[in-house]
């Protein structure tokens, strides 16, 4: 068995901070080596390093037997390392084919031969079974496509290694199971793998070995059919998870209710067709779907963020229907959004800023239009301890946190709101096995407390361990409801797939 | 400690800067065969040499401090205003006017000749957002535009309907205004007046209010990430109103604030000329558009320009390479090497460079 | 400036007799764009060696400058501060009234206090010559007039003009178009042809640099054009046949003289065709637009507003 | 109205656009690089400074034109060190650049030329003007095509040039990829600063051509502040056209057909400050027609 890449006691620290202790990590060919760890465990950053868009302090990479200094990606690519990052590096206005030739396009003299590049695109997919569309705009593109483009892109410079930063996050559960197939084939076809994730199972089903990193050490390096998920998350985190509980309790009275909602696209098209659904105090219920079929719509006119065309939405009794975000939250709404650097939050300001949104205008918050940024001080300190989300300060910009740990101190915000009712849009998403139990553990707190709770999530396994109820969504309309405990994959998945729709 | 740096950063880069701008200044010098060090000590007899001329660099800091607050404020709130000039021009006209022709004390002509100057810049600035929602006119070009507008409609409006008919009359200006309602002079026999005590206080004011206030807050996370903003329910077409008119509002204050304290009458071209548009939008965004910063640089290009014009006086240095040396100046404080250097990987992060 | 150390040393040699008088002149803008000031200037210089006095020249960058510039010659205590133009006027009245004790001069502009002297011109009068001359000599019965601005201070040049274009030649149209800036010659010369594509066989210039513009124009398609402020017409006396004179540079060497002498005295001194204060000269030699005759009748027309004959309104009152 | 059209203002609007549709060109290009350029109007002003000085020491036309190309040069560099270099804001660069150029143009006038103002002699030579061979003898066509000096013809095929450039090579390719994100572009090798000096260095070229249109082409001489404002008016030519040839090409010309109409306009019934006004009021209001804008989103910051 041949080392393709190699790290021998790497070591990154940003200033005093050791992002990456002494990591020993290789690399075997044709393999598929998982990296887990907490977030904010250093596994980006050894990425980066490996990917020479980071220098490392000390220590050696090792790529095909010889010792390397990467001075930019550009020669990490020239050695046969590809690397596709957890935020797409796609640029939206250009095609797919334009996005997997730049840099290497086929030319005749100076001119850009974009026939020959769709053609090139084309065989490409053949030969990696992967399929996009090479004149497809990638604005136009599902995430899962958008995926593929990133990985075709790697192949299509010649990269032997791919390295794939968190590829499963932003994907639904079939997507997820293509993905897998396809890294699984590439490993066959001789390529060497590196793929990062959060999510055990699938650690379990694609890879060869893992590397387990915690606090920027490894904390060790297991072959995955002679392990468990426990034991790995028991390196992961350092101590046995606990597992999250649920108490049967009894639904209450509807809180949020919505009336034949219906929302009109630009051309006129409906994205949300006839909604009707209602939550319950001391209720969660989930909304599944895949990607693009009217579930991000849904939250965001809830929110307020979108207006509705027809339909109504009562919130606690008063009618919410179309009136500005802030009265919405105003009536007693929280929202956990889907996209956090979007929508979430803001990466230049301060933690704290990011967490006082939506608090600011409350009680005891504000005196005669002025922010007591006492007070403040005290609650983003509270949630910050409670949801253990890592930052130097509450005054440290929101840029420099890990992305689960954003995604807590989000929930902690929105959570921290105590309104009747919560949306949570992808509350996990991104997050570790303890940060992700946390979440769900104070989202069935709401739950216990008599809130009404609505989750809108592409994970399937989330979906089942919260949901009283699940409605899943199919172009726009709810096709279908299914109670939580004997909901099924399969039956979910199909309805999903617009399988109910007859 | 955290919340200081930045603010004190944004005060030190240019400070720094400006060290390396003189060095470069001292090479142009030097080929003109003059003294650099009495260039040098020239250039800064002329900003800060006597009391009067201090003040003098503070007359001419007042009306760059306004208009560059007001285009700071709209470009915390992620807003482009490029039309500082225009509003500045329709301001002082209107202040002018109104001092001329609303009957009363002189306090309060002068009053509501200020109040005029906001409304006037802030109008016109409103004009743009108007295009923005409506039409989706890029609020760089509209402003920019706007000013062209502006300049000329003033340029009719005091060589025609409200010309100065007094004295030679062959002037593109209004009547002088009554000295009841001209802003007081800080010292006598000195160009510094009230305005810059006005500039001083909306400085304090603006940098109290993106500390402690609530829509302090607001402005800047619309700025930071407008859809968080929106999302936490900061209504976006209401800030943009709000912070477009203020922008324009403290321009047309500069514009008023400049006609009342400095030539009693509104003079075509007389705020047009010395560029105090683009000194202020330079100083804001040299400050990155924090207030007090934007102050701070304000009076330092004001000292700059007042000092090369002491420096042209007393030396041999020929007028035209005053220019030269400014222009020099203001690249090298532009750079702001402490902090680029510090921050080179979080701009790598952010996209480039690109304001 | 630059001049200052020259006129230090001359006036070194007889320091210990008498301490040289100083002047200083103090221009509303930087020299450059505008001809005006140049004379000024180089009238300054002039009388400077002539009376053996100290000269030192002071641009303002902009009008905040002249206030400025203002107070520092009065605080270097130059004896005699020689400013021009409207936009110092403001300014002047606040420094001369707060410096009585101070001589000052100011050209092109009026400021009444005892201690100022203010020298105008009637600027309207040689237009009207000029105008005169357009209207007796155009053959389309077209002339025009590039300004540089739409102010009321070019009132003066384009009403005389037309004055004295419909007492020559009443039916004549007479074009006028403005630049919007006083140093744009590309946009002027434009203006120039689409006077001359109307017919205009004659083209005055009155827009500042734009007027090179207007010359190169009229010599590219062969009509005829006139300079202002300073005789223009030797740069090209085959299309440039005319040019209105202002002699601001008399006007200071005269009160730099009288000054020096001790009969200086302040008040309001208007200039006009009368006291040589504006005037027009003409291509005499080989020149097809403007004949003899037209010369002869000219001049005529000249002495006939010396004499109050003929009376040129002036627009501006 | 038939006072206002005529061929003569098709000639002169063809005439007048040409300094500002090579500067916006220009401009265009640095905008696809993802920088701003405020500095136009200096640049313009230093190749119409460059040119005449070059012509008066080489007394020859074309190395006059190059001369112009390398004084702008040298300053487009100066804003690329600073800009793409030293990380500088963009703007304050352009400013400063401006400032710069009105500076050293009129120090050299006098120290070159000995005059202040400007600088002209009646026996300096201008630009030829070329009679396209076949087609100036066609009747209205001819003249309206031709005429021009060499400059206003190289403008207008430089529209294609750009357009085949931009839209068809792979550097344009990947000098659009740099604009639209120089960190996407950057992951994918592409060596972003080369791409931006590039760009700015491009547009110091046009800039240059622009300057020796004016001060050679449109007149022959130098006078200082002498572009009066067109840098500003390609930058919105730029913007408008949405930093693409064709529609720059579009923008100028709406705004120069407008400028020559304005000429005409005036003394008819409005005011003459009214009749200024016409170019950008309609401008702007062609802009409520232009609702795309996507390109300018990493380039200014209307919204950040
Ligand atoms: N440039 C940097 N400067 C300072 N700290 C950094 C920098 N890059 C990363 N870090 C810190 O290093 C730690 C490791 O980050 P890294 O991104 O490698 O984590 P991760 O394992 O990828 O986490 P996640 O699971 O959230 O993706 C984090 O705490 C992060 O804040
Ligand atoms: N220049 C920097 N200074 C400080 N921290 C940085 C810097 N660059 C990156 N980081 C931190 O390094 C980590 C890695 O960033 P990256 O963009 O890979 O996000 P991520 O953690 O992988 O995101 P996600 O959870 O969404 O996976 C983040 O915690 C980020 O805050
Ligand atoms: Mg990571
Ligand atoms: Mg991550």
């Amino acid at each position: 068995m041949t080392t393709v890449l190699e790290a021998r006691q790497i070591t990154k620290t940003y200033g005093d901070f050791i992002a990456n202790d002494g990591i020993d990590f290789s690399l075997h060919k044709g393999e598929i080596h998982a990296i887990v760890g907490e977030n904010g465990a250093g596994k980006t950053t050894l990425m980066r390093m490996l990917y020479g868009m980071e220098a490392p302090t000390s220590g050696d990479i090792v790529c095909q037997g010889e010792v390397k200094r990467f001075q930019s990606p550009l020669e990490a690519i020239q050695s046969g390392i590809g690397m596709v990052f957890q935020h797409f590096m796609l640029f939206p206005t250009y095609t797919v084919a334009e996005n997997i030739v730049i840099g290497n396009e086929p030319a005749r003299g100076i001119w850009f031969d974009r026939k020959l590049a769709a053609d090139r695109i084309k065989a490409l997919c053949e030969t990696y079974q992967l399929h996009v569309d090479p004149d497809q705009k990638v604005s136009e593109c599902s995430l899962g496509t958008r995926q593929r483009i990133e990985i075709l892109k790697v192949l299509y410079n010649g990269a032997d290694i791919i390295i794939l930063d968190e590829p499963t996050a932003v994907l639904t559960p079939l997507e997820v199971k293509e993905l897998l197939v396809t890294i699984k084939r590439l490993a066959k076809q001789g390529k060497s793998i590196i793929l990062i994730t959060h999510k055990l199972h699938e650690v379990m089903e694609a890879a060869d070995r893992v590397t387990v990193l915690r606090n920027g050490k490894v904390t060790g390096t297991l072959e995955a059919d002679r392990t468990s998920a426990e034991e790995i998350s028991r390196l992961m985190v350092g101590r046995e998870l606990e597992g999250v509980a649920r108490q049967d309790n009894k639904a209450g009275e509807p809180v949020l209710q919505v009336r034949k909602l219906v929302v009109k696209g630009a051309n006129g098209k409906a994205l949300l067709n006839d909604i009707n659904f209602d939550v319950c105090a001391g209720e969660i219920v989930g909304i599944a779907g895949v990607s693009g079929n009217g579930q991000s719509e849904l939250v965001r006119v809830l929110n307020g963020l979108i207006k509705a065309d027809q339909g109504s939405m009562l919130l606690d009794g008063t009618d919410v229907t179309n009136l500005p975000v802030r009265r919405i939250r105003a009536a007693g709404l929280a929202h956990i959004p889907e996209d956090r650097y979007l929508w979430g939050a803001s990466k230049d300001a301060s933690v704290k800023e990011n967490a006082i949104m939506g608090h600011y205008r409350k009680d005891g918050c504000h005196r005669f239009g002025l922010l007591r940024h006492k007070r403040l001080n005290q609650l983003v300190h509270g949630w910050v301890q409670s949801f253990a989300v890592k930052t130097a300060s509450i005054h440290e910009q929101a840029q420099y946190l890990s992305g689960g740990n954003l995604q807590k101190l989000i929930s902690a915000r929105e959570i921290g709101q105590h309104t009747k009712c919560i949306i949570a849009a992808e509350p996990t998403r991104g997050v570790d096995l303890g940060a992700m139990e946390i979440i769900h553990r104070q989202l069935l707190r709401k739950r216990e407390s008599g809130e009404a709770v609505l989750v809108v999530s592409s994970e399937l396994s989330e979906m089942m361990t919260l949901s009283d109820r699940i409605l899943v969504m199919f172009e726009g309309e709810i096709v279908g409801e299914l109670k939580g405990k004997d909901a099924s994959e399969e039956e979910i998945s199909l309805l999903m797939a617009g399988g109910g729709r007859a | 400690m955290k919340n200081w740096n930045p603010m004190l950063l944004s005060m030190m880069q240019p400070i720094m800067a400006i060290l390396f701008g003189l060095t470069a200044g001292a090479i142009v010098v030097s080929f003109t065969g003059e003294s650099v060090m009495e260039c040098f000590k020239e250039l800064w007899r002329g900003a800060f040499g006597s009391f009067y001329f201090l003040s003098s660099t503070m007359a001419r800091a007042t009306p760059i401090i306004l208009s560059g607050l007001g285009i700071a404020f709209a470009f915390r709130a992620g807003f482009f205003n490029m039309g500082a000039e225009g509003q500045m021009v329709l301001g002082g006209l209107a202040a002018a006017l109104t001092a001329l022709h609303v009957p009363g004390p002189g306090w309060v002509k002068l009053v509501a000749a200020l109040c005029a100057g906001i409304a006037a810049g802030g109008m016109w600035s409103v004009l743009a957002v108007w295009m923005e929602v409506k039409f989706k006119v890029n609020l760089l070009i509209s402003t920019l535009l706007l000013n062209y507008i502006a300049v000329l409609f003033a340029g009719y409006i005091v060589s025609g309907p409200f010309k100065d008919t007094s004295g030679s009359a062959g002037l593109a200006q209004t009547a002088m205004i009554d000295q009841g309602s001209w802003l007081p002079k800080l010292y006598n026999g000195m160009s510094v007046h009230a305005g810059f005590s006005i500039a001083i206080g909306l400085t304090v004011l603006f940098v109290l209010m993106f500390r402690y206030s609530i829509v302090g807050y607001e402005v800047k996370m619309l700025g930071l990430n407008p859809s968080f903003a929106m999302y936490g329910g900061v209504n976006r077409l209401q800030m943009m109103i709000f912070s477009m008119v203020a922008s324009g509002g403290l321009a047309g204050l500069a514009g008023g604030v400049e006609v009342l304290g400095m030539q009693y009458r509104f003079v075509d071209g007389a705020l047009t000329m010395p560029g105090y548009a683009w000194t202020a939008l330079m100083a804001a965004l040299l400050a990155n558009a924090h207030p007090a910063g934007t102050a701070v640089c304000s009076f330092l290009l004001a000292a700059l320009q007042t000092g090369a014009a002491g420096m042209e006086r007393n030396t041999n240095v020929p007028v035209e390479l005053s220019a030269v040396i400014q222009a020099v100046l203001i690249l090298f404080v532009s750079v702001k090497f402490g902090y680029s250097f510090m921050r080179r990987r979080k701009a790598r992060k952010n996209n480039g460079s690109i304001i | 400036g630059c001049s200052a150390s020259k006129t230090k040393d001359q006036a070194g040699s007889d320091a210990e007799t008498k301490k040289p008088l100083r002047v200083a002149l103090i221009t509303p803008e930087k020299i450059g764009v505008n001809p005006f000031f140049q004379i000024m200037d180089e009238g300054a210089k002039q009388a400077a060696l002539t009376y053996k006095v100290e000269q030192k020249t002071m641009e303002s960058a902009d009008p905040n400058a002249i206030e400025e510039n203002l107070r520092v010659a009065v605080a270097d205590n130059y004896d005699l501060i020689i400013t021009s133009s409207f936009q110092a006027a403001d300014a002047l009245k606040k420094v001369a009234a707060e410096n009585p004790d101070k001589k000052f001069i100011i050209i092109d502009d009026v400021v009444d206090l005892p201690n100022v002297r203010s020298a105008v011109f009637r600027e309207q009068e040689a237009a009207y010559l000029l105008g005169a001359a357009a209207g007796l000599s155009t053959k389309s019965d077209t002339v025009g007039m590039v300004v540089a601005m739409d102010i009321p201070l070019m009132k003066k040049w384009t009403s005389g003009f037309e004055q004295g274009l419909k007492a020559t030649n009443p039916q004549a149209t007479f074009l006028v178009n403005y630049v919007g800036s006083f140093t744009d010659p590309a946009k002027a010369k434009e203006l120039a042809l689409v006077q001359y594509s109307k017919g205009a066989d004659f083209v005055a210039g009155a827009s500042a640099v734009g007027d090179l513009g207007v010359f190169e124009a009229a010599k590219e398609k062969g009509f005829f054009t006139s300079g202002q402020d300073i005789d223009r017409t030797m740069i090209d006396p085959q299309h440039i046949v005319m040019s209105q004179l202002k002699s601001a540079d008399n006007v200071v060497i005269d009160s730099i003289k009288q000054f020096v002498d001790g009969s200086f005295a302040p008040g309001v001194y208007d200039y006009g065709l009368k006291e040589n204060g504006v005037g027009i000269t003409y291509v005499t030699d080989n020149n097809p637009f403007i004949t003899k005759e037209t010369i002869e009748k000219v001049l005529q027309i000249r002495s006939d507003i010396i004499s109050g004959k003929t009376s040129v309104v002036n627009p501006l009152k | 109205m038939d006072q206002l059209f005529d061929i003569s203002l098709l000639n002169s609007t063809i005439r007048m656009v040409t300094p500002i549709l090579l500067a916006a060109l220009g401009g265009a290009l640095c905008a696809r690089a993802g920088l701003f350029n405020v500095g136009l109007e200096g640049m313009v002003l230093a190749g119409a400074f460059g040119a005449v000085l070059g012509n008066y020491l080489l007394n020859n036309l074309f190395l006059a034109v190059m001369f112009a190309i390398g004084c702008v040069l040298l300053l487009s560099l100066l804003y690329g060190y600073f800009t793409i270099h030293l990380k500088a804001n963009v703007i304050v660069v352009g400013i400063a650049v401006n400032f710069l150029a009105m500076g050293l143009t009129t120090f050299l006038l006098s120290a070159v030329f000995h005059v202040k103002g400007a600088y002209y002699n009646k026996d300096m030579e201008g630009l030829p003007r070329l009679d396209i061979p076949v087609l100036s003898k066609v009747p209205v066509l001819g003249d309206v095509v031709s005429g021009y000096s060499p400059i206003v013809f190289c403008a207008f095929l430089l529209v294609i040039v750009l357009h085949l450039f931009l839209y068809r090579t792979v550097t344009g390719f990947r000098l659009s990829a740099v604009g639209q994100s120089p960190i996407v572009a950057q992951s994918a090798g592409i060596k972003v600063r080369r791409y931006q000096y590039a760009a700015v260095l491009a547009c110091g070229m046009l800039c240059g051509l622009a300057g020796a249109q004016l001060s050679l082409g449109q007149v022959t001489m130098f006078a200082e502040g002498m572009t009066s404002g067109r840098g500003f008016i390609a930058l919105v030519a730029m913007m408008l056209g949405q930093a693409n040839p064709a529609g720059i090409m579009g923008s100028s010309l709406l705004f120069g057909l407008m400028d020559a109409l304005s000429i005409r306009m005036q003394g008819l019934w409005l005011p003459t400050p009214f009749t200024m006004m016409v170019p950008y009021v309609v401008t702007i209001m062609a802009m409520f027609f232009f609702k795309d804008k996507s390109y300018l989103h990493g380039t200014t910051g209307s919204s950040r």
